[in-house]
């Protein structure tokens, strides 16, 4: 057994962290450090560079213009560019259809689209859930019918993360509905510019904006955009959803928290101490540290031993329900100053001047936003269903 | 031995039930007139004379219904501030008018870095001719956004004292805020403000506790309200909402989180209902035991039901479009204002340790 | 509102006071302060007692020898027996067979086996149970066949309490195979002397003996002996399940356990000081505290109120819960004398030394102890599964 | 990165797995045939010089069958205690005979009323003549009902120095008994007990630590063996326990608690797999913090698993004839063994809180 890094992979490590130095824009990093919300010229520019660098795919193939990097590298990836601050690369174009395309799209397809993502041209979003589904993603109800060499698509699709940024986005849509639910929905690649799309934002808990409903109303789209074969699309959105192996446990994410959260607790005080020596607080600090540790180990087990069974749903629970226990007690080390709601002082538009300590300002908005990660990407109450599922074999 | 409410309680109930149910377009307005500004206004001074259970009645429907009114900063601790302390001519001048809904009081006790220790008293008053100068600095001020007199905690001498602010005196500096659920507060700079010698109102250091108590067992019934709504809303929601081809409310999981809730629930009530009851006590510990049980109980529990209602709603539960979320955000406000659950545990244990039998 | 007691009450639990005082052992106090365990002796004493002061049935209605007491009365009753240490009255003749006797039985049962039970003569088991029926209580597989005046009874009943004390034993039996389950049940007594009976003692993670296997092989019962109609059983049992109102929430039992608990975090000490001064510790004993609070305040409310809905159920849920945690939070007041295993030192009988504070030997076998809490008598799940019954309304 | 067996551990593993598979009379003569008790003793004395991953592989087996040996004990413990502290001299005396299996060894470093404080010493030697006079009282020494030799922690002038003991010396008085999990233990007084000056190991400040350190890593490991098993006989119940007609298994309640525990035992084997990579390191920081973390876990939720374990066993889950009590008797012992989670969790956070950069 060996816990450490390699020879290779810590060079790897220092090639990653000396390009992060040269390359990352402070602009970024300040907005970062002062919690202003990132932006679509945000994202753009950070993805602009990794694109220039080669580094925006790192589970691509190279054929297709990825990095090739082991789940080892992509992890040691994640984690140093989550620990600067850097916006995280939107996951629809790279992480998501990207995979799709390659894996299952035909030779034309390849060559339109793909070029676009690694080049950070085109910006997709995901048009799986839709009004009423939640987990019971394939229940889909928008139709796609087609008519000569087109189909024409019609429904509602909701939590559409990014939807305002995308120029495509890729669609389940029922194309055979007298089957069973999961034999007739096909994979459908459509232009956010197309006739008959309309984008509505739905403002979150936390007050930002980044999902939408997408209503498509006899929204027209070229035969040559399905995916692979017609009626087989909930295999293609099975395999994108299992695709995501590294990062689901996020813990460059949380531990980036953690940094943030070790400060807050030794500015705030609490009877004159610091709280990071408050007996209470302190258990709760260590506490989330030890958790954060086993996570980081256990995925790395994964990276290690292969993403198997039931491995990829205990990190996403474990891992969720730190990305909220780090913010909960980010929130809770603010005391009285956990009150004002002062998710405005995070656009960068905004000019005011917030109140109570400079971290303040994001500690409610990011409680808030947090619960969101037992809910999406396969809830909490699905992952345990799978993980019985492997124990008890059936 | 009764846990039901007195005729006159289900009067008031009922009347602010009517209230909210109503259009007004002034809602305070309309309560003041129905006498909510002075239920807790002993009778000599134009109030109905009401007691901390009767502040419950009120603060459980406000809760409920999620209003945006001054019940708790101006009707209770701002009033029970001049009560306690004021000479028989400073009420007379201010509890009439807090009665009728003519004024609005807030206290200023806490301070940056205090973390809800009314010990960590920086303001200093001093001494000046007939009168006093006032500096310092105030926290997190419930209602001091709108607040036409506030009640100021100081050192004078090596005492504690209460001193009642025109909000527009010269040297007050405030800063207007919204808390998450929308009520509004203020951080207030005080800065060589000059004040008449009436205006000092008289011993703080165990007034301030009292005060302070009778807040959180206020707030607590707010989220009491707050949290059978969201009980209620997530019952009916797993009921009416189908996934996998049958109403959510069959899968078991989910049914087990539901009664879970409503375990906690009702031993919250129990706990509220006693820290209301002796919100207003004269015994300091009894009152500060009660208070203590229930608000860590709303933080801890409390914060668990929110967690779990947004959870079974899925999706919709994070949206600032559906309801759920106000009603989260009035409990999570509940858990910060007057104590954290850190803060109340903390008192509670000391009492404890230091009080333990042999 | 009105939190106290009425003059009433308050005249009532004097008179409890005073009764407790003149007339409780002070060997069982010494018994109980020692935690030896209690033995049939003991219970006979303490239960004789009571018996001749007309206290032993304090829910039953005056003309059948109980006290008619309130349940406010008798939970001021439950609490001060308690509180001093006396032996829990056991409860198969009092509470539980005693009102099905009462209320279904004929006149002739009633005027059998009543007395017998107020005058503490005969001792009660409770037959429900059996092997791989669990919490599916009505699962019944001991047959009852009618052979002219009498049933032959056969078949296996378990986690029979105090059945190696007992002089009868009330069971269900399956009098119908071909029905559906709940309607081809019925109420059988039973002596224990008759032939065909036989009793194998079940220890419990804590090492005591209190429940047992109950054979039953070829068991002449005379049909006298039925209690109500045939096949009417599963009512009698309900009736019998949902009877138990008072008491439910195990309040006295928990605050006697919180005044050891004290003790114990006041005698122990970390890093040189009272265990109750550690803030870890304190938090949790505080947190315990009010709970145990809010436990009683919501018993209460449930006595003034009716055990209506899903009361009991809830009394239940957390009441088990706190019976576990305290005797859980006085075994994690030991630290390291929590692992010497000296259950037998609860032995009357056994006249060694123990090893570590006085305290110290009965707190890991009461932790295992109480595990049962929220099995026994619907267990916590089946409690739930009521709850959500209630709040769903199917 | 590899988290996997060697070659070696494997085929230690696999013989101990077939051991315990057998029908040995006496087990430990056999394990130490097989080489287990010198299995972390240096290869110059005889021993394997396996490091922390190896005792692992052995305890996890221990845990997994609920062994009664006196590996943790002897081999690993007290084996330790000699190697960090004794002379050559000393080594080459007790070491070879720890690995051939012919010398039980224990540590007695706490006492009573030091609730896991290694600084918590009373134990006194003084000087006499050539060699020292011991007095004082020893509590809770694992092993202690059948050691040979008792290493024992004491102050000397101003220092803590560790003594090997002859376990039949006079002076000394053992209680024995059995802790709950059925290994023997022993409360240990020492009254004027004369000890050659060959008997001083050396220091014991900061060994008693790291020593302490390897004893709560191997702990944990045997707990998270027998928490393995748990899982398993519990999925295994679930599945063939039918009620209400169907196997239990298909309730989703029971479901999510088996998911709960999978997830739980998924963290904690990570840590206790680090804390027993880095339990015979000499970088004390590290070693102390990945063993707090893994003996926090164990503690905390491997109490969790086994309650919900039982729950879902039912009746038969509290009987002492069935399996399932006896591995959660041994969790029960692991948690309480070297430190508890108050402890750990104190250790560890006073290194966060002491070391937080800014």
């Amino acid at each position: 057994m060996d816990f450490s890094l390699g020879a290779a992979d810590l060079a790897f490590q220092q090639e990653v962290r000396d390009f992060l130095k040269a390359e990352f824009p402070p602009e970024l990093a300040a907005k970062s450090a002062a919690e202003i919300r990132f932006k679509k010229e945000d994202y753009d520019s950070w993805q602009n560079i990794l694109a220039r660098k080669g580094w925006i795919a790192p589970a691509w193939p190279v054929e297709h213009g990825g990095c090739g990097w082991s789940p080892v590298q992509q992890n040691i990836f994640d984690e140093e560019t989550f620990a600067i601050g850097a916006p995280r690369v939107l996951p629809f174009g790279i992480r998501l259809v990207g995979p799709v395309v390659y894996t299952y799209g035909s030779k034309a397809q390849k060559a339109r689209f793909l070029p676009g993502i690694v080049s950070n041209e085109t910006y997709w979003c995901q048009g799986f859930s839709e009004p009423g589904a939640g987990s019971d993603l394939a229940s889909v109800k928008t139709t796609a019918v087609r008519d000569g060499d087109n189909f024409v698509v019609n429904g509602q699709k909701t939590w559409t993360s990014y939807a305002h940024y995308a120029d495509w986005i890729f669609c389940l849509v029922r194309t055979d509905p007298g089957v069973k639910k999961q034999l007739g929905i096909s994979f459908l690649l459509i232009d956010m510019k197309t006739l008959g799309i309309s984008v509505r934002p739905i403002r979150t808990l936390d007050g930002d904006h980044f999902v939408n409903e997408v209503f498509l109303d006899n929204v027209i789209v070229p035969a040559e955009n399905l995916v692979g074969e017609e009626n087989k699309g909930w295999g293609y959105a099975k395999f994108l959803l299992g695709n995501e192996r590294t990062g689901i446990a996020g813990v460059g994410m949380t531990k980036a928290d953690l940094v943030r959260l070790r400060h807050i607790a030794r500015t705030e005080k609490r009877n004159g101490r610091p709280l990071i020596e408050d007996p209470l607080f302190q258990a709760r600090l260590a506490r989330l540290e030890i958790d954060l540790r086993a996570l980081e180990l256990t995925n790395l087990r994964m990276l290690a031993e292969g993403a198997q069974g039931a491995f990829p749903s205990i990190l996403k629970i474990r891992g969720s329900q730190l990305q909220q226990r780090s913010v909960e007690l980010q929130m809770d080390a603010l005391g009285p100053y956990a009150l004002p709601w002062q998710a405005d002082a995070m656009e960068p538009a905004w000019n005011g001047e917030p109140v109570g300590p400079d971290y303040a300002k994001a500690r409610a908005p990011a409680y808030f936003d947090r619960r969101k990660t037992t809910i999406y990407g396969g809830s909490t109450e699905v992952q345990k269903n799978i993980i019985a599922k492997t124990m008890f074999g059936f | 031995m009764d846990f039901g409410y007195s005729e006159e309680q289900r009067m008031l109930s009922d009347s602010v039930v009517r209230l909210f149910a109503g259009k007004e377009t002034d809602v305070w307005a309309a309560c003041c007139q129905m006498g909510l500004a002075g239920a807790l206004v002993p009778e000599e001074f134009d109030g109905m004379g009401g007691l901390g259970i009767d502040g419950m009645v009120a603060a459980l429907e406000i809760g409920r219904n999620l209003a945006v009114i001054p019940f708790l900063s101006t009707a209770a601790v701002g009033m029970q501030a001049v009560n306690l302390t004021g000479s028989k001519a400073q009420k007379a001048k201010w509890l009439p008018q807090i009665a009728e809904g003519h004024l609005q009081v807030s206290i200023a006790f806490e301070e940056p870095g205090a973390r809800y220790d009314l010990d960590h008293l920086e303001t200093q008053a001093v001494g000046d001719g007939d009168g006093y100068i006032l500096n310092g600095r105030k926290s997190v001020v419930l209602g001091g956004d709108l607040a036409d007199l506030i009640i100021v905690a100081a050192r004078l001498d090596n005492g504690v004292k209460l001193f009642a602010l025109d909000a527009g005196a010269a040297g007050i500096t405030r800063t207007d805020y919204a808390l998450t659920d929308g009520r509004g507060a203020a951080d207030i700079a005080l800065h060589d403000v000059r004040l008449q010698g009436d205006a000092l109102l008289g011993d703080g250091a165990a007034v301030m506790a009292a005060v302070y108590d009778l807040g959180a067992a206020m707030i607590a019934a707010e989220a009491l309200g707050a949290l059978e709504k969201i009980i209620a809303m997530t019952a009916e929601y797993l009921k009416t909402r189908h996934q996998f081809g049958q109403p959510i409310s069959n899968f078991q999981v989910l049914q087990h989180q539901m009664a879970d809730m409503a375990v906690a629930f009702e031993h919250m009530k129990s706990l509220v209902f006693e820290a209301c009851d002796l919100a207003m006590s004269k015994d300091a510990v009894s009152r500060a035991q009660a208070v203590s049980a229930a608000k860590i109980l709303i933080a801890e529990e409390g914060r668990q039901i929110c967690q779990h209602a947004i959870q079974m709603h899925g999706g919709i539960g994070v949206t600032d479009e559906y309801d759920l979320g106000r009603f989260v955000k009035r409990v999570t406000v509940a858990e910060f204002a007057f104590g954290d659950a850190d803060h109340h545990i903390a008192r509670y244990g000391k009492h404890l340790a230091d009080t333990a039998d042999d």
